[in-house]
């Protein structure tokens, strides 16, 4: 094991496949002579050439459609997106083209192709910059999505990205690229699935469901109940679509009850879907409703203050806890 | 000179006799579906292909077989061009389980991987951009393919086109851009919507080269595909080719076309039709004898009819093609560890 | 009163608005020579003429840029998508611009827009031509959206759009526009606010709550469930942002039962985002998990069987009621 | 001939010395800007427009205050040209309730309705579609008004440029389209995105006027501008400018600019700076003395850092102002009935 960035892990992960496999290339804005805005590629450029590292024009819909035609011919390109924000001038060809081909064309084609986006807030980007929008493409039947958290599973899932044989937005978060963790040698091949979601930390009182940075925070508001002497169970779904729901459930059998805990939008969002998904099969397991920490219902403000106010922290998760975990836990702790 | 040995535009009397048998069918074959879709047997949308048979007759016939084709919704005789039995275009269109999409495309989506016809796009513009990513899968595995893509006037407004010619142009790739100006997207008439009478300057934008061509003749459309695809396979990059044409019919089967004059329309189906024009020069050319225009129009006939026996008597769909291929392991949205894998919801 | 159609509902409120307001004018692709494709907008070129009827290019980013743009000079657009499957190439425009400039320009600007568009299938037109993306947009912050589902909701809630300063996405249903109901005569002046769901029939065994065309299927459905004795009551949200989370509580307060009826794909979209609101808020008083009856989860095929196989129908919201509600009711009732 | 008296491309001295003082208040202003942000003071992205002065100056002082003026998120310039008080530009960089969009946009989001500057936009190229939108709503109200918009050679490869020239052109709509050409858009050189050497064909496929003009020259921009201007006043439609400049630092505070060489931007500031080629214009011109310069200087430091005295003391926004002009009557996703309007979620 090693400990590496979130960034570093990703740019192994393209690049042991790039070197397993002709096929595989990337190509996007930026992502060769810049290296990338959040320098997840890096010298690619340098090791591969022209030829399987594209910087493009600025142009979403042809970069996505570039991708989209290239796999139809047999490649399996990971196209870059810069950010999230800016896959709604894409969202055409992802979900009328990416999504629909398979089944509209009766199975014939496959489209191995990664859309890989940065998303989210934090960094003062302002409402334009700051958005995550996973469940707009969790939505849609034909995708695959998924939001790993950690550098092991970043580099795992993007590796298992590339050889899917369907279309997968592989969204990452903004400031999770300076994140580090562990990570198997070099020499080491593994790959992490697309539809299995880990337990982060065990715990019997509440299953704190979640995923992308927000299980970092969860880790934290764990670490802080722990002191409560309530033990917060985090699960990190990884993937939103197919999710893991046997993992949730399991989980909750055992804890009885559920906070979700998101950095989006509340309403119509990821963590509404899964809180409907574990009513509608866990109902009875459930000794109160679900609690549900999300990003304020508004658009991203810049202002620093008010940005803070905006996303969800810690002690918001916390505070979500302790409002259905009763306090006898908390209580014999102290 | 004996009438076998005829050539016109390069072309051999059989090939030529092959490209008027060609229209036919697809002229019999539109008209067939439209007499099915009226008596209810097709559903959805029929976006018929009459009046533009010399476009798409001339362009394919320019196309090896190892070629890629993109098309919109009015695809059904690229699709029959491109090799797709016409049966199985008919069972698609009566979404049948032998259609070429397996009945879950319809009139819009024909599809063969086998012919390298990557489908009917039914969202205007689309097929520029998913036409450039094929040029760039050709050229990255230096393959000595192209890709031929068609689209109608109103795709030009899109801005899918301006994305897709400029990195088509930037990157040199293999791609015939074929514009099939019909002068109407729906009801719009192709001078309200650009801001340029044609072409030209805008594959100067591009820096690209562009053609011209009466899309009523269909020798014509041939030679300039020729010219273009020869250019796409030497490495010269794309070409922007405007063929002007009409269709016949309303949009589809559901537009009375009241946006423009029968008067006009009579003009264009009297004096233009393309398969009336290549006739007539067949048998100005000593080409075509009126036992070879009977045996186009009886082979074509045969042909279609056969295609909607086929059609009517394939089976439906089964219930479980539902849930098939959304996606390669059809997971749905539910991992579940211990259910099948195709959840029913 | 009289009885007209939907589109005709639709075209008097466009109609009536032009002329009470020089501000409004109408753009889309053919809703001028062509009048409509579905014929919501015939006449009104002849009405209004080109100034305020104005057929545009195939372009739809540049539809709404226009719309909003006008709207910041103080004009007050309606613009046409010809159907819902095409708000995704103005998607940007519509999540980027007309959600956040109020908000991100510290409230200066004032966005009276509204985006008229249908969705939905039954048609057979395919998985690029069937979708009803709703949920995408009710996400958003900065969105108002509404999905009326007779000629009276039709009528009052497009002149209220037209009215409102934000942006409003207004959705119809292609299968909708042939569909007849009660309106009040021309003379009489009326609107329908854009936050107010309505109680379509009244019951006591259940509480359907839906929206646009499946509000007719439910009606339906209650019709052969009061037949066994169960007396179902029918609730049209009309909104889906903002809810009128209330008057559903109140009649979960009365039924303490719920099925969710919605054309849409079940996962991550509108049902499970109300699902999760009805669960936060009124979980102590239901008696049994919320059924959810929802289009199937793949694309639309375009086989006739195919697709009614994936839509949800009558049948199967009088199962998702049966499988609930206990049977003393229907008992009772034999 | 006085020096008073002294014409510069129809300007008198005093309109000349102007545009030179605001080209220096531009420049200290960024210059400062970019002293705070490596400070912790201003957060986010920060675009300085350092080196394109000249471009700005010329383009705006060519309007009149009526005019709108719609830029990307390099728009500190343009804001306060358009008017804004430099203090509510810095007090938005910083945050401030009194910021020009109270805190909430920051420096890719300045708006003013006052000023008829409709702000910085973020998403590259949808300025395009929007001042098309404004170009139609002056029309249709018959204003005397026309629309500048401002992007970058980057925003040209976007599918909204060619939607938004075509639909301006074929509606003649009052709108100048103004591309500051600083050859990179973040790290990609304007020769490997753009297939084609300028945009002068690009005009051409939308039957479009094109002026291309040295960026670094502000009275060349101002006559081009004026020309542009006049003829989208007088309903002649729109005029695509390209103005050829260069930004002096990197893409963002955060771009080192690996994908150019220290050498091209030595050439470019030593040789090509719009502040540096304008005194030395006027000087030549006996226009400005060195007092004439000092005093610009100074009162434009003067002006930031009474700017960046009234960012600091201004106060930050109040937790409320989270859930204000959401929409606008605040209504949130739920619309409860017996809770007040803004909910809290
Ligand atoms: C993005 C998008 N916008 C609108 C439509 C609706 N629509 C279908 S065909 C069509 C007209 C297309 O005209 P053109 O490109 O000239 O092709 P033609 O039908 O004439 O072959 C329109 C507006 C669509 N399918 N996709
Ligand atoms: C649609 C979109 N894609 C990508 C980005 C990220 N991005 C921001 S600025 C920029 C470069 C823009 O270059 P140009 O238009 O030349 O303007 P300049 O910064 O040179 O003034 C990019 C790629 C964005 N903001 N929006
Ligand atoms: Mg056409
Ligand atoms: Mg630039």
């Amino acid at each position: 094991m090693r400990t590496i960035t979130y960034r570093d892990a990703l740019r192994e992960a393209i690049s042991e496949e790039m070197r397993r496999d002709e096929r595989v290339y990337i190509l996007g804005e930026d992502i060769a002579g810049y290296g990338g805005t959040y320098s997840v590629t890096k010298g690619l450029f340098e090791d591969f050439g022209e030829k399987r590292v594209r910087d493009t024009p600025l142009a979403e819909e042809v970069i996505i459609g570039t991708a989209l035609g290239s796999a139809l011919t047999g490649l399996r390109p990971i196209a870059e997106l810069m950010t999230m924000n800016f896959s709604l001038l894409a969202s055409d060809q992802i979900v009328n083209s990416a999504a629909k081909f398979r089944y509209m064309f009766g199975g014939q084609p496959s489209l191995p192709l990664v859309i890989r986006m940065p998303a989210g807030g934090g960094a003062q980007r302002g409402a334009q910059h700051s958005q995550t929008l996973e469940s707009w493409f969790a939505h849609v039947p034909g995708l695959k999505v998924v939001m790993p958290a950690t550098p092991y599973d970043a580099k795992g899932m993007l590796k298992t990205a590339i050889r899917d044989d369907d279309p997968v937005l592989f969204i990452e978060h903004e400031l999770l690229y300076s994140v580090k963790g562990e990570v198997p040698d070099e020499a080491e091949e593994y790959t992490v699935p697309l539809n299995r979601g880990i337990v982060r930390r065990e715990g019997s009182d509440i299953s704190i469901v979640t995923f992308s940075r927000m299980v970092h925070i969860s880790l934290q508001a764990a670490e802080e109940l722990a002191k409560d002497g309530i033990a917060a169970e985090v699960i990190d779904i990884r993937s939103i679509r197919p999710v893991d729901l046997d993992l949730i459930l399991e989980s909750v059998r055992k804890t009885n009850r559920v906070v979700i805990a998101e950095e989006g939008w509340k309403y119509f969002g990821t963590g509404q879907g899964l809180a409907a998904m574990i009513y509608e099969h866990g109902f009875d397991w459930l000794d109160a409703p679900i609690q549900h920490v999300t990003g304020k219902d508004v658009p991203m403000p810049y202002s620093k203050i008010l940005e803070r106010a905006a996303l969800p922290t810690r002690d918001d998760v916390v505070a979500a806890v302790r409002a259905i975990v009763p306090q006898r836990a908390a209580a014999a702790a102290r | 000179m004996a009438i076998q040995d005829v050539t016109l535009a390069g072309l051999g009397r059989q090939q030529v006799l092959d490209l008027h048998y060609q229209m036919v069918l697809l002229r019999r074959f539109e008209e067939k579906a439209a007499e099915e879709y009226t008596l209810g047997t097709i559903g959805g949308f029929l976006h018929l292909y009459i009046g533009q048979e010399g476009t798409g007759v001339g362009a394919i016939s320019a196309l090896r077989p190892s070629d890629y084709v993109v098309s919109s919704y009015r695809e059904h005789g690229h699709a029959i061009l491109k090799g797709i039995e016409p049966r199985a275009v008919m069972a698609e269109l009566f979404g049948k389980a032998t259609g070429c999409s397996k009945g879950k495309g319809g009139s819009m989506h024909m599809y063969s991987a086998e012919h390298r016809l990557i489908g009917g796009q039914a969202i205007v513009g689309a097929q520029l951009v998913i036409a450039t990513g094929i040029g760039f899968g050709i050229k990255y595995q230096a393959r000595p393919d192209i890709v031929l893509v068609s689209f109608g006037d109103g795709a030009v407004d899109e801005g899918a086109f301006h994305e897709g010619l400029n990195l088509s142009s930037v990157w040199k790739l293999p791609v015939v851009f074929l514009c099939e100006n019909n002068q109407y997207s729906m009801g719009m008439a192709v001078n309200k919507a650009w801001s340029v009478s044609s072409l030209e300057p805008r594959a100067a934008a591009y820096g690209m080269p562009y053609a011209h061509v009466d899309g009523m003749d269909v020798l014509a459309v041939h030679e300039v595909l020729t010219e273009a695809a020869e250019r796409a396979r030497a490495g010269g990059g794309p070409t922007l080719v405007e063929a002007v044409t009409y269709r016949f019919r309303g949009h589809s089967m559901a537009d009375p076309a009241r946006y423009r004059t029968r008067d006009e329309e009579e003009q264009w189906k009297s004096s233009r039709d393309p398969i009336v024009l290549f006739e007539r020069k067949l048998r100005e050319a000593g080409i075509m004898r009126d036992e070879d225009a009977r045996a186009a129009e009886d082979r074509a006939n045969a042909v279609v009819e056969e295609a909607v026996t086929f059609a009517e008597e394939s089976p439906e769909p089964s219930y479980d093609a539902l849930f098939e291929d959304v996606s390669i392991e059809n997971a749905g949205a539910i991992a579940w560890r211990d259910k099948p894998s195709t959840p029913r919801d």
